[in-house]
């Protein structure tokens, strides 16, 4: 694609808190693939009297009420909640990315429609409905992922629409249309430079959404079931024996936040980067 | 001598926006400034106000009645601020809260400067419409109801309702098309007759004021090159940017380009 | 914990809240920001007016809209987010009722939920949408021209 | 010889407005045609009809005396080549995210088959870019420049080079130089009509400027709320029978 050409407008102070958000969360991906291969301790043995055990060497961050090795519970947990994570918002990039194209380049009657269900979703919060379709789904790891995605292609839909809309009224694109570029090579060639910045940057702030909404419903028991390790699900799990061994809630709740927190750096850098204004506030 | 500026320059960070700017203006003179986009004359005529954001740094100083204005304390300025100097924007959208009607802005305005007699201020503002050809019912009217043309009516009724000393008319009629802007400058000279101000007139189209000015100044990158009358500057320009800029834009009429007749002899 | 009277309810809307007055505070503060850069403003100063009536009359008025669109859109999802606090602190109220209701597959129960929190979501969208006549008079107008 | 020849034509928008009506001129081979009229008088509305960018109510518009307002699809394709527009605001008439070499060799790139270019030739898309930054004087080290790195001025050559780079025989102006500083709009001007005599094109100059239109066209038409109200040659600009509306124009530049 010729055309496309991500550039630094203008070259902004260069920001390290995006970069170093980028280095850890590449080093994160890293160690989850890494103990894919590498499994000392299989996650879902329970070992009774080895029970709520501190640090030792053979088990790094201890043992949790089942006696099972909590490191590795907590790595492999990363690939539920990051994995399923990454599920859904490449899914709903897939679904609302081309929808967004067609209704906001072609109108008509497909834009219409698509407004409709956009108001829709607007008006009701993505939680109620992603609980209501878990509900009728039934509870599980894949109902939830399906929910989310039905849930969150319609923000980048929209994203996508009211970007091609602002774009496809400036002269550059009546010059390329009566220059007789098809309206797919226009796509391509000048919108889709505009589209990416924008989807790029509200992608990285959905990551994190996303990742607390799985952690959250398998909190609430409707996301991943035991005995599989997910961050929510473990702790929820460790809850319990909250006085007596914190830190075993501790290790799953900092895992959470520190993936969110850096994505949501890696957003903000990605914002300023593209210097993508306020249609991404979300 | 109303306003007069010694060594004036004004800097935002390390760029030198205005360079040692000297320039008077005469009471009840229509006084032109001309210059192209970027060149510092709408920074220059909102620092007369007080009006620049923070970072902008200004030295010399800027005498309005011989007392500067640099020195004065926010409080002071502000009485100053419409009693003795009042502003008109190019953008007339811009000059009224949206969601306030004409006669809230002719109301607040009189009241902020201490007119607090609520019947009397209603007779001066309706008054005041009446006087830039607008009818009574636009008291009631919210900016959007109102065309381009009428809303920078409104603005200068709103500027010339305390009898000012200094009008600053800052692209006024740049957003307008050139039949209502034409209107607009004649009720601006007949109102200067009626109240005798000043107006410091400021556009980057010298054909706007070629039949109402009295002295223009060329602005050019933050420097006044050449200041002088109508006749001397647009018949006789000497500074190479002047002749440059009247030579490039077209004209219609035939004769001299101050618009003065050919007999008469400078 | 479960409930017993008001004290019990700190901790919970505590949690909930926490979250979202982030999103309150720096969506003002982009608000107020943008308000203070309109022409309008400039204008009003020009005029004499003091910072705190410019404050007061023009600015804060000006920024109200987009606070709002999000208090509409954030009482939505603050209703989502209720639904895992009340889990977490069991507090039985309606969203504890519903997961349970998931758990046992309760349709009926679920479809009631549904309902109810349609109803209060339609009634806040609504009071969003007449606030913005209120503040907005453009719209108050256009509306009354459309349908004389 | 007319090139392009409007009849009757009409246009107006789904609120009722009437923005062009019943309007009729003829535009010869190698004129330049002016037309003036105040900003909301459907001068642009006109110019966006005749490119078919707007669908328009009735009325016809001959181009080289063969009728295209009902083409559509690959039947107007050949009469887009010979047809290109500039726009006055030249940042939104340039993509800002391509570079200036990418948005010059657009057209060329799409028409590239059915093109025999006599003035320019494209050996490679350096050289071609090189030419047309020549023809516009502009420097060929803005090609990989950026629209927002130029200045106005700069950028309205880059989008007349746009428009010359298919050699079109006709080129719609939409207020050119409405949005350039005064020394800038009078080089675009002279620019614009060195390009007329060497590559022999024909514009439809639109402004609210009568100045600058009386400057650059041989005939001028005057456009109010949609009507035509007067046309006539540039050397009768100063005759009394000119319609009243033309006659205040005249007494303002």
């Amino acid at each position: 694609m010729s055309g496309l050409s991500l550039h630094l407008q203008k070259l902004k102070k260069f920001s390290w808190s995006g970069i170093a958000a980028l280095i850890c969360l590449i080093f994160i991906l890293f160690v989850v693939l890494y103990t894919f291969f590498h499994l000392q301790h299989d996650p879902n043995l329970t070992n009774l009297d080895e029970r709520l055990q501190g640090m030792s060497l053979q088990h790094p961050l201890g043992t949790d009420q089942l006696g099972r090795d909590v490191l590795t519970r907590l790595l492999l947990g990363a690939q539920q909640t990051i994995g399923y994570s990454l599920l859904a918002l490449l899914a709903a990039l897939i679904i609302g990315v081309p929808f967004g194209l067609i209704s906001g380049y072609k109108r008509g009657l497909v834009d219409r429609v698509f407004m409709r269900i956009a108001d829709g979703f607007l008006a009701f919060p993505d939680t109620i409905i992603a609980i209501v379709l878990s509900g009728l789904l039934g509870p599980g790891i894949g109902n939830l992922v399906l929910a989310i995605i039905m849930v969150k292609w319609v923000s980048y839909a929209r994203l996508v629409r009211s970007t091609v809309l602002a774009e496809s009224q400036k002269e550059y694109v009546l010059v390329a249309r009566t220059n007789g570029l098809s309206p797919i090579k226009i796509i391509r060639k000048h919108l889709f430079p505009h589209i990416i910045g924008h989807v790029l940057v509200l992608a990285s702030l959905d990551f994190g959404k996303i990742i607390l909404l799985i952690s959250a419903f398998s909190y609430i028991g409707l996301g991943v079931q035991p005995p599989t390790p997910e961050w929510g699900a473990m702790l929820n799990e460790s809850r319990p024996y909250f006085q007596t061994r914190p830190e075993l809630m501790i290790y799953s709740g900092l895992a959470i936040v520190v993936v969110v927190l850096l994505t949501n750096m890696l957003g903000d850098y990605l914002r300023d980067h593209f210097d993508v204004k306020k249609e991404v506030e979300q | 001598m109303i306003l007069s500026m010694e060594q004036v320059s004004i800097r935002s960070g390390e760029k030198k926006i205005i360079d040692n700017v000297p320039f008077s203006i005469d009471k009840g003179e229509w006084f032109a400034l001309v210059g192209q986009s970027g060149s510092g004359k709408s920074i220059l005529s909102r620092a007369i106000g007080q009006l620049l954001p923070k970072n902008f740094q200004v030295e010399g100083k800027i005498l309005l009645n011989e007392e500067d204005l640099c020195s004065l304390s926010p409080k002071q300025m502000r009485t100053i601020r419409g009693q003795t100097l009042s502003y008109i924007f190019q953008d007339y959208q811009g000059t009224f809260t949206p969601f306030r009607t004409i006669g809230q802005h002719l109301e607040e305005y009189q009241k902020v400067h201490g007119n607090l007699d609520t019947r009397q201020r209603k007779i001066k503002s309706i008054e005041a419409l009446h006087s830039v050809g607008l009818d009574e019912a636009f008291y009631s009217s919210y900016p959007f109801q109102l065309s381009g043309g009428q809303l920078q009516r409104a603005s200068i009724a709103i500027a010339l309702l305390l009898s000012p000393d200094l009008l600053i008319a800052d692209e006024i009629t740049t957003a307008l098309d050139s039949v209502s802007g034409h209107r607009i400058l004649e009720l601006l000279a007949k109102k200067q007759k009626e109240i005798g101000c000043t107006i410091l007139f400021i556009t980057h189209d010298w054909r706007h004021v070629r039949r109402y000015a009295d002295r223009i100044a060329i602005m050019k990158d933050g420097v006044i090159v050449e200041s002088g009358g109508k006749h001397r500057i647009l018949d006789h320009p000497k500074h190479a940017y002047t002749k440059q800029l009247i030579h490039a834009t077209p004209i219609l009429g035939k004769g001299l380009l101050s618009g003065l007749q050919e007999v008469g002899k400078e | 914990m479960g409930r017993d009277g008001f004290i019990s309810l700190i901790l919970p809307s505590l949690t909930l809240g926490l979250a979202i007055s982030s999103v309150y505070v720096r969506l003002l503060r982009s608000s107020l920001l943008d308000s203070f850069s309109q022409e309008f403003i400039r204008a009003a100063r020009a005029r004499g007016l003091s910072e705190k009536r410019i404050f007061l009359m023009h600015a804060f008025r000006h920024s109200l809209p987009p606070v709002i669109t999000v208090f509409g859109v954030s009482l939505g999802s603050l209703i989502g987010g209720v639904v895992v606090i009340e889990v977490l602190f069991a507090y039985p109220g309606i969203g504890k009722l519903v997961v349970d209701a998931i758990r046992q597959r309760d349709y009926p129960l679920i479809q009631g939920y549904i309902l109810i929190m349609a109803i209060i979501i339609f009634i806040v969208n609504a009071c969003v949408d007449l606030s913005y006549r209120y503040l907005n008079p453009e719209m108050k107008l256009k509306e009354r021209e459309a349908n004389r | 010889m007319s090139l392009l020849t409007v009849k009757e034509l009409t246009k107006s928008y789904q609120s009722g407005k009437v923005a062009v009506d019943y309007l009729s001129f003829t535009l010869n081979k190698g004129e330049c045609l002016g037309l003036v009229g105040e900003s909301g008088c459907g001068k642009s509305t006109l110019a966006r009809c005749l490119l078919r960018i707007e669908p328009i109510n009735s009325g016809s518009i001959y181009f080289n005396n063969e009728p295209i307002e009902s083409l559509n699809g690959r039947q107007l394709y050949s009469y887009r080549k010979k047809l290109q527009i500039v726009f006055q605001n030249p940042l939104a008439a340039l993509n800002p995210k391509l570079k200036i070499k990418d948005s010059l060799v657009d057209p060329y790139l799409e028409y590239a088959k059915e093109l025999n270019l006599s003035y320019f030739s494209f050996t490679s898309k350096a050289a071609f870019v090189k030419q047309l930054l020549e023809a516009v004087e502009l420097p060929s080290s803005l090609a990989d420049r950026y629209p927002h790195e130029i200045s106005g001025g700069q950028q309205q050559r880059v989008t007349i080079a746009r428009a010359i780079s298919i050699e079109p025989e006709l080129i719609v102006l939409d207020e050119p130089t409405a949005s350039l500083d005064v020394i800038s709009q009078r080089a675009v001007l002279t620019l614009l009509t060195e390009l007329r005599e060497t590559l022999n094109l024909s514009y439809l100059f639109i402004s609210h400027d009568l100045a600058a239109v009386n400057q650059m066209c041989q005939r001028i038409l005057v456009m109010k709320e949609g009507h035509l109200i007067d046309e006539f040659n540039r050397r009768d600009l100063f005759d009394n029978e000119r319609h009243a509306y033309t006659k205040e124009l005249i007494s303002i530049y």
